[in-house]
């Protein structure tokens, strides 16, 4: 436990310095106005990072989310433009629509044992196709995005009076939440056990099918709170939106500490990664820098980042297992003074 | 028991692979007479997969070992666009093309030796290491080109490698078929490939064997690098020009015929025809809907769908044929694989 | 049929299959309230399928289960479970990321509204740790524990369902033997509170210390149902494997050979696992390295091969020092057998030949190409020499039984022209055959002059092969057996600390 | 060329007293008085001698067109050495270049520039730069909610006229093909919706296929090459970028059928027209990218220095680059410098 506290004060630690360091070299950089703005840029990723940090920590992982996103966005457009529903129609049809895509994704890991990379990989393409099919058209037939005026999409993406965006809010209220679900509940236990032993977990009576399910539900209820917010920051859903997205919430993940064989790592962690990024992403924007420069900065940073983290852990735990075994030289001088 | 009297059903799931292709070639043939199963749309085929080939036969190598490779596509890029910008430099002569060729493999090499060296002495995510990677590679290629679309119609050495035909058959076909070959015989025939499989199948046990785990790793993500610039450098030939942002997302669609392959993402498990055969079925899907005149928009769902179909089937067998294990029949490792990523 | 109200457990004509083969065949089995009963017999015979049947693992082909004098259907570990029926299993079963009271109680986690009330479940398990006072803490994470640890949260984890049948399969595999009888006394406890055991070993010397009655299994059926009293060891191995086992000797003569030094050891040392460590092995000599888990054995022998590093000291091989590696040790004829042979031994995925060929691929094959003829034949060589079951080289190990496993990785290093074996813990969770087979080759190997270095925790395995005996404590020799007779109790009082001057004591 | 910028500012400026008119008209709703000062306000910057940020944001830095947009723009800004120009990159992704937006209203950018991948998809960001006083000036693409000016390329007037071209050369009766952009992306629309409208004219023109080559050169190959497989006869092929026509040219000529169709593409690259002049294509829509930049440049600087109030336009100031066709006939008359 100690060792996991260590991790994530490192991993606090990196993302305070380089906050630092774009506060102190840009002037834009530590504004109320840029903080609302850069915590509103990470909510969304953040939102779906909290659903595929539940999905990896079962041992798998949610390449698809993104594209439920998108899939989510598409629906309630075209219920709202071609269709003029009811804007709680629309949203209800997508939270159904995101509830099965959670279901059909558990249905191939869970059911048909599937491996969770290329069954979610496998759903991308079918969630993106159905997006396509779902697209507005022009009357000529060609595929068109529209922007929505819905009043309530609108309050999706608003903020509150001193600049807080509800986004923000959202994502914060889902993490808390998540984190507790995942450290305080009985399916937050089974979500670890699961990823961490699943032989063990089945054998202490956890059902590995009700856990994966679980888990690809909240990712894809994730990826439906994701959408709303997404309509509301962008009023409009194109065939491509929150494509890729899931890359970047995979990336949060990890870098706060989820490992993709499973069992560890928590929201928390998971947030700071999501932070990191795009405190990383908002501040290279805020130098002078060419694109390219800003794509090799970005992405060296990163790259330090992770030489960084993985070297230290080298360090910490060669440190640690020899304390360790002088702990454990310790406890065997007790025994045997018995 | 001997491994060669091989049940009817053992039979069948040795080849269960091909039989699925030969299913999907069966369905196409039908539903498109005189169309399909003619030598000229197999020549297509096999043209538009070539690049998709050859980036998996070097990407197979870090995924056997556990890990994976994201880079391809961007080393493609930057292959093609230093193989490029030589040929340019060098007043549009043979030697350039020569020299310019060396040149970008040989940067696929380096690149692929340095992500090595960073996986094997550092315990870091792979993915997030190739995927931050990736984009600092692009940012690289720009700054190589100076964002300038680079032209290169000729030499016809040079434009040859991508549009040529020797006896009907495209030369990308060729090399691709040199690379399988190669990558092939090291990953069955050599002890080099005999240690990535033993290194992927169990780390600590190959270490404790007396393999060089650390280079064993770094020499599979070169050979990802080097295959992944002999593809960039035929997909800078086949469209003669380098352009900055070439082969974008090819990585996806290569760790995607990997897997589709049956090459288990925590390494040890799965052949390179496998993950060739994945590239098979997208590529022949791909094909297959377009001759069927199908619209665009429903192809990603279709393809969503056959994917899960076959990946479903493949597993339904495994699972199947695990009920044989118990007399010792010969086992196919994938099957293994299968039981592995639960 | 009759009931025995005695009964709490009685299986009746329990078949099961797999693909066509028998795993049980009509097996009747009984356990009765409050007593300890040992399941026998060699791998493959059948007694985990037995245990799994019994637990819901596996669903029966045929036959009768009865709890309680009621007939039962256990189809899953939850009906199992509700009966009262708790096990630990013999691969660890915990989830290494979680704390040893999450591990505890898992899968009857004390909730409110899906709610862990985390205090309240913390508290019960510390006092059942304090209950049988181990070295434990309810908040400790599992994966930062040292393996005998990990086996006594595995104990507290069955004992905690107040179960009515604790099914044991291997529990002392992986304890010192302090542990082990910590455990007993446990176990001693539980019978006086009526709680049946099913206990499943490989040491028959702990089989007879604890139970009261044995059932033996062979190839899938009931050899026979005895009362401890009434038999004695040899019986039951004969019952076991039908054939006659020499009885393994309560002491052995020592002597230090006058061959020729091949490894030798000066003043090794490693911060943290051990220190100053001195001594010789001789050409054709089994020296073995006795002591508790955890004083530094294993850390030594890892060093020697070159796989950790060392702070100071030499290691000389022929009177000569050489560069610390695993390769140039692998070149200059070392073979490491080594401590946990799933995560360090063999890749589970790959078959038989692939796993011994690993080790000989500079006689394999030439300028880098294997010749696939010659690899083959050295698989079918191995299977020979190390009399492999199925004898199936192209299986993959991961499908082998235990021994076969261990097996496997011996034959790596049985091709080669060893100089000196490492072996660490050879025979743990190996069954009796098997274990024999395993000390013959130890025996053949040094009888080839090569030099032998043991790490074994189990004393009469040590009185079993050994020519020359040393004792490590808390990472150093504290003592070394050198020539005279010694016997278990010298080795355990020596090892534990118990012993001060232990030199006399050895030279009796 | 000078010429005709000339002419378009005199064209620009009597748009926006239009504009102005317009917006005073259409919001008849509110106060007067209030807007009349609404669409006039002080300058907040002098551009001669404030130092100014311009912001340039393509949808895809790296391609040909958007490279010799921001060259344009940067050849017309270096005129101001108190201008700092920087490009951020939309890398394909429409959200990006709303976050992107977002990003430069905080760092309290002057004026941007803006070629959006999506139009609806940039439409919130563009509102909301607009609101916070700076102007955004498109190219190529408009942004589906009113802003300070568009610089277009005429996707629409574009696929017309390739879609007239093309009927005439087959005298009206023929069959063609379409390798289409990424589903979903405006221009491909636009380019779209032109070329159905020019061949609805003529009946005896079938379009037997239309698949999407995802704006890739190799891809489009393939495409290309299945389509040959498919039909015997194809009169043309019409390709919704010059990159995919190059990779349909290719295919062509791989399969020995290049006298059989005409190839055309559209953007007018410096590649496209080499393979016009080679006769590997018919034809591509050239349009002037370095122009067109800094014509947008040109009315950044105007709108920062300008006492117009931008964010109360109810309409986008449009104005149009004209389309020119180019075939093998007049590929010499774009020189050298206009190549981009």
């Amino acid at each position: 436990m100690r060792q996991e506290m260590l991790r994530r004060y490192i991993s606090f630690g990196l993302l305070a310095a380089l906050v630092l360091a774009f506060s102190l070299t840009s002037e834009f950089f530590f504004t109320s106005n840029n903080i609302y703005n850069l915590l509103r840029e990470s909510s969304i990723v953040g939102i779906l990072a909290i659903g595929i940090t539940m999905t990896i920590i079962t041992g798998g992982n949610d390449l698809s989310c993104g594209a439920l996103l998108g899939l989510d966005a598409m629906v309630i457009s075209r219920l709202l433009y071609v269709n003029e529903a009811n804007v709680w129609i629309a949203i209800t049809a997508a939270l159904a629509v995101s509830l099965l895509g959670g279901l059909f994704n558990g249905f191939l890991v869970a059911i048909l044992r599937i491996p969770d990379f290329i069954a979610t990989l496998s759903s991308k393409f079918v969630f993106s196709g159905l997006t396509l099919m779902f697209a507005i058209r022009s009357a000529t037939g060609m595929i068109t995005t529209k922007t929505l005026s819905d009043p309530t999409i609108k309050w999706f993406g608003g903020k509150l009076d001193f600049g807080l965006y509800y986004v923000t809010i959202a994502f914060f209220a889902l993490a808390i939440l998540s984190q507790f679900l995942l450290k305080n509940t009985r399916l937050g236990v089974h979500t670890y056990a699961i990823g961490s032993n699943r032989n063990s977990a089945e054998l202490s009576g956890i059902s590995y099918i009700k856990t994966k399910f679980a888990a690809f539900v909240m990712s894809g209820f994730c990826a439906f709170v994701g959408s709303l917010f997404f309509l509301g920051k962008i009023r409009a859903a194109d065939t491509e939106s929150g494509i890729g997205m899931e890359f970047q919430a995979i990336s949060a993940a990890v870098i706060g500490g989820c490992a993709f064989t499973g069992g560890r790592g928590d929201v928390v962690g998971t947030v700071i990664g999501v932070l990191f990024l795009k405190v990383l992403e908002n501040g290279v924007l805020k130098f002078n820098l060419s694109t390219e420069m800003q794509k090799v900065l970005t992405g060296s940073v990163i790259v330090i980042m992770l030489v960084f983290d993985a070297a230290y852990n080298k360090y910490m735990q060669a440190k640690t297992s020899k304390s360790a075994v002088i702990a454990r030289e310790k406890r065997e001088k007790k025994v045997g003074a018995q | 028991m001997k491994g060669k009297n091989l049940s009817v059903a053992q039979l069948l799931y040795k080849y269960r692979q091909l039989l699925i292709l030969a299913a999907l070639c069966i369905f196409f043939a039908a539903a498109l007479p005189g169309m399909f199963f003619t030598m000229s749309n197999f020549r297509s085929i096999l043209y538009s997969m070539s690049l998709y080939g050859l980036m998996i036969c070097g990407a197979t190598f870090p995924v056997l070992l556990g890990g994976i490779d994201r880079t391809v596509g961007a080393v493609a890029a930057l292959s093609g666009a230093i193989c490029c910008m030589i040929i340019v430099n060098s007043g549009y002569t043979n030697q350039g093309v020569v020299l310019g060729i060396l040149a970008g493999v040989g940067v696929g090499m380096l690149s692929g030796i340095i992500h090595g060296v960073i996986v094997a002495h550092f315990d870091i995510p792979a993915f997030l290491l190739t995927l931050a990677t990736s984009q600092v590679i692009y940012g690289l290629v720009q700054v190589t080109t100076g964002k300038e679309l680079i032209v290169v119609m000729k030499p016809a050495l040079f434009t040859d490698i991508g549009a040529k035909r020797i006896l009907e058959i495209p030369v990308p076909v060729y090399v691709l078929l040199i690379c399988f070959i190669v990558a092939y015989f090291l990953l069955n025939h050599s002890t080099y490939g005999r240690r990535i499989y033993s290194v992927g199948g169990n780390r600590e046990a190959s270490k404790l064997s007396g393999i060089n785990v650390k280079r064993t790793t770094i020499t599979a993500y070169m050979m990802s690098g080097m295959m992944a610039a002999i593809a960039g450098i035929v997909l800078s030939s086949m469209n003669q020009q380098a352009l900055s942002y070439a082969a974008d997302g090819y990585e996806n669609d290569v760790l995607a015929a990997i897997v589709v392959g049956g090459v288990s993402l925590r390494g040890g498990a799965g052949t390179l025809q496998g993950a060739i055969f994945g590239s098979l079925l997208i590529g022949m899907l791909n094909n297959g809907l377009r001759l069927m005149g199908v619209e665009s928009i429903y192809h990603n769902f279709i393809k969503g769908i056959i994917i899960i179909a076959a990946v479903a089937a493949d597993m339904y067998s495994s699972y199947q044929m695990s009920g044989l294990k118990h007399r010792g029949g010969k086992k196919h490792p994938h099957k293994q694989a299968a039981g592995e990523n639960q | 049929m009759m009931h025995n109200p005695e009964n709490l457990v009685e299986m009746r004509g329990i078949d099961k299959r797999f693909a066509h083969v028998y795993a049980l065949k009509s097996v009747d089995f009984e356990i009765r309230r409050g007593e300890v009963h040992s399941l026998l017999g060699e791998n493959g015979a059948g007694k985990s399928t037995l245990i799994k049947v019994l637990t819901g693992v596996y669903p029966k082909d045929g036959g009768e289960i009865y709890f309680d004098g009621k007939p039962v259907e256990i189809n899953s570990r939850d009906d199992a479970f509700n009966l009262g029926i708790a096990c630990i299993f013999q691969e660890l079963s915990l989830v290494p990321t979680l704390t040893v009271a999450q591990n505890i109680m898992l899968g009857k986690e004390k909730a409110k509204l899906g709610v862990l009330q985390k205090k309240s479940m913390n508290r019960e398990v510390s006092e059942l740790i304090k209950r049988f006072d181990f070295p434990l803490r309810a908040e400790d994470v599992v994966e930062t524990l040292s393996v005998a640890q990990r086996q006594m949260v595995e104990i507290l984890k069955a004992l905690s369902t107040n179960a009515s049948l604790i099914i044991m399969d291997e529990p002392t595999a992986s304890l010192s033997s302090k542990e082990s009888e910590m455990l007993f006394r446990i176990i001693g406890q539980l019978r006086e509170k009526g709680v049946s055991i099913l206990y499943i070993s490989h040491r028959l010397e702990e089989v007879f210390q604890l139970s009261d009655r044995i059932t033996v299994l062979r190839d899938g059926q009931l050899v026979g149902v005895v009362p401890k009293e009434e038999i004695v060891p040899a019986d039951v191995i004969r019952m076991m494997i039908g054939k006659e086992l020499s009885e393994a000797t309560a002491s052995r003569p020592l002597k230090v050979s006058d061959a020729h030094t091949v490894l030798q050891v000066r003043n090794l040392t490693r911060l943290g696992s051990f220190e100053d460590v001195s001594f010789e092995v001789k050409a054709g000599e089994v020296l073995v390295l006795a002591g508790l888990v955890g004083s530094g054995r294993t850390e030594v022998l890892r060093s020697v091969y070159g796989a950790d590093p060392i702070d100071s000291g030499t290691v000389l091989f022929e009177g000569k020092p050489y560069r610390h590696s695993v390769s140039t040790a692998i070149r200059l004829g070392f073979g490491l057998i080594p401590e946990d042979r799933r995560t360090q031994g063999f890749a589970p995925l790959l078959s038989g030949t692939r796993n011994v060929a690993v080790t000989n691929y500079d006689k394999l094959s030439r300028l880098g190409v294997v010749n696939a003829k010659k690899e083959k034949q050295l698989g079918e060589t191995m299977v020979k020499l190390v009399d492999l079951r199925p004898a199936n080289p192209t299986v993959p190990v991961g499908n082998l039984s235990g021994g076969n496993q261990q097996k496997v990785v011996l034959g790596k290093w049985l091709t080669r022209d060893l100089k000196v074996i490492l072996i660490d813990e050879p025979t743990v969770g190996i069954d009796v055959g098997a274990k024999d087979e395993i000390y013959n080759f130890i025996e053949q190997l040094a009888a080839r002059g090569v030099a032998v270095l043991l790490v074994s925790s189990d004393v009469a395995e040590v009185l079993r092969v050994a020519t020359r005996i040393l004792v490590m404590r808390n990472g150093k020799v504290v003592h070394e057996f050198n020539d005279g007779v010694v016997t278990q109790e010298n080795i355990l009082l020596v090892s534990s600390g118990m012993a001060e001057d232990h030199r006399t004591e050895a030279k009796e | 060329m000078k010429k005709i910028i000339a002419l378009m500012l005199i064209m620009l400026l009597a748009f926006s007293f239009a504009a102005c008119g317009g917006s005073d008209n259409g919001g008849g709703s509110g106060s007067d008085g209030s807007q009349a000062e609404g669409i006039f306000r002080d300058p907040k910057k002098n551009p001669y001698s404030d130092e100014l940020k311009i912001a340039w944001i393509p949808s895809d830095a790296p391609a040909a067109n958007c490279v010799a947009w921001g060259a344009g723009i940067e050849r017309e800004l270096s005129y101001w050495s108190n201008v700092t120009f920087n490009t951020f990159d939309g890398e394909r992704d429409a959200e990006k270049q709303s976050s992107i937006i977002q990003d430069l209203i905080v760092q309290e950018y002057d004026a941007i520039i803006l070629q959006p991948y999506v139009s609806s998809t940039v439409a919130v960001a563009v509102e909301d730069a607009e609101a916070a006083g700076i102007p955004v000036i498109c190219i190529n693409i408009d942004a589906d909610s009113p802003h300070s000016a568009l610089v277009a390329m005429t996707d629409y007037e574009a696929g017309y006229a390739i879609g007239v071209e093309m009927a005439e050369s087959v005298g009206g009766e023929g069959n063609f093909v379409v390798i289409q952009a990424t589903p979903g992306a405006t221009r491909g629309e636009n380019l779209e919706e032109g070329f159905q409208a020019a061949i609805a004219n003529y009946p005896g023109i079938t379009i037997l296929d239309e698949q999407t080559g995802e704006w890739n050169s190799e891809k489009a190959n393939a495409v290309m090459t299945d389509f040959l497989t498919k039909y015997d006869s194809i009169d043309g092929v019409f390709c919704h970028n010059d990159q995919m026509a190059e990779g349909a040219a290719t295919a062509v000529q791989t399969a020995g059928r290049l006298g059989e169709m005409s190839i055309w593409g559209a953007n007018g690259e410096a590649k496209a027209l080499e393979y016009i002049e080679q006769g590997l294509m018919t034809g591509t829509v050239y349009t002037d990218c370095y122009d067109q930049g800094a014509t947008a440049a040109r009315l950044a600087m105007m709108f920062i220095g300008g006492n117009l109030d931008t964010s109360q336009f109810t309409q986008t100031l449009q104005i149009k680059m004209p389309p020119i066709v180019v075939t093998s006939e007049n590929v010499a008359s774009i020189t050298e410098d206009m190549r981009w």
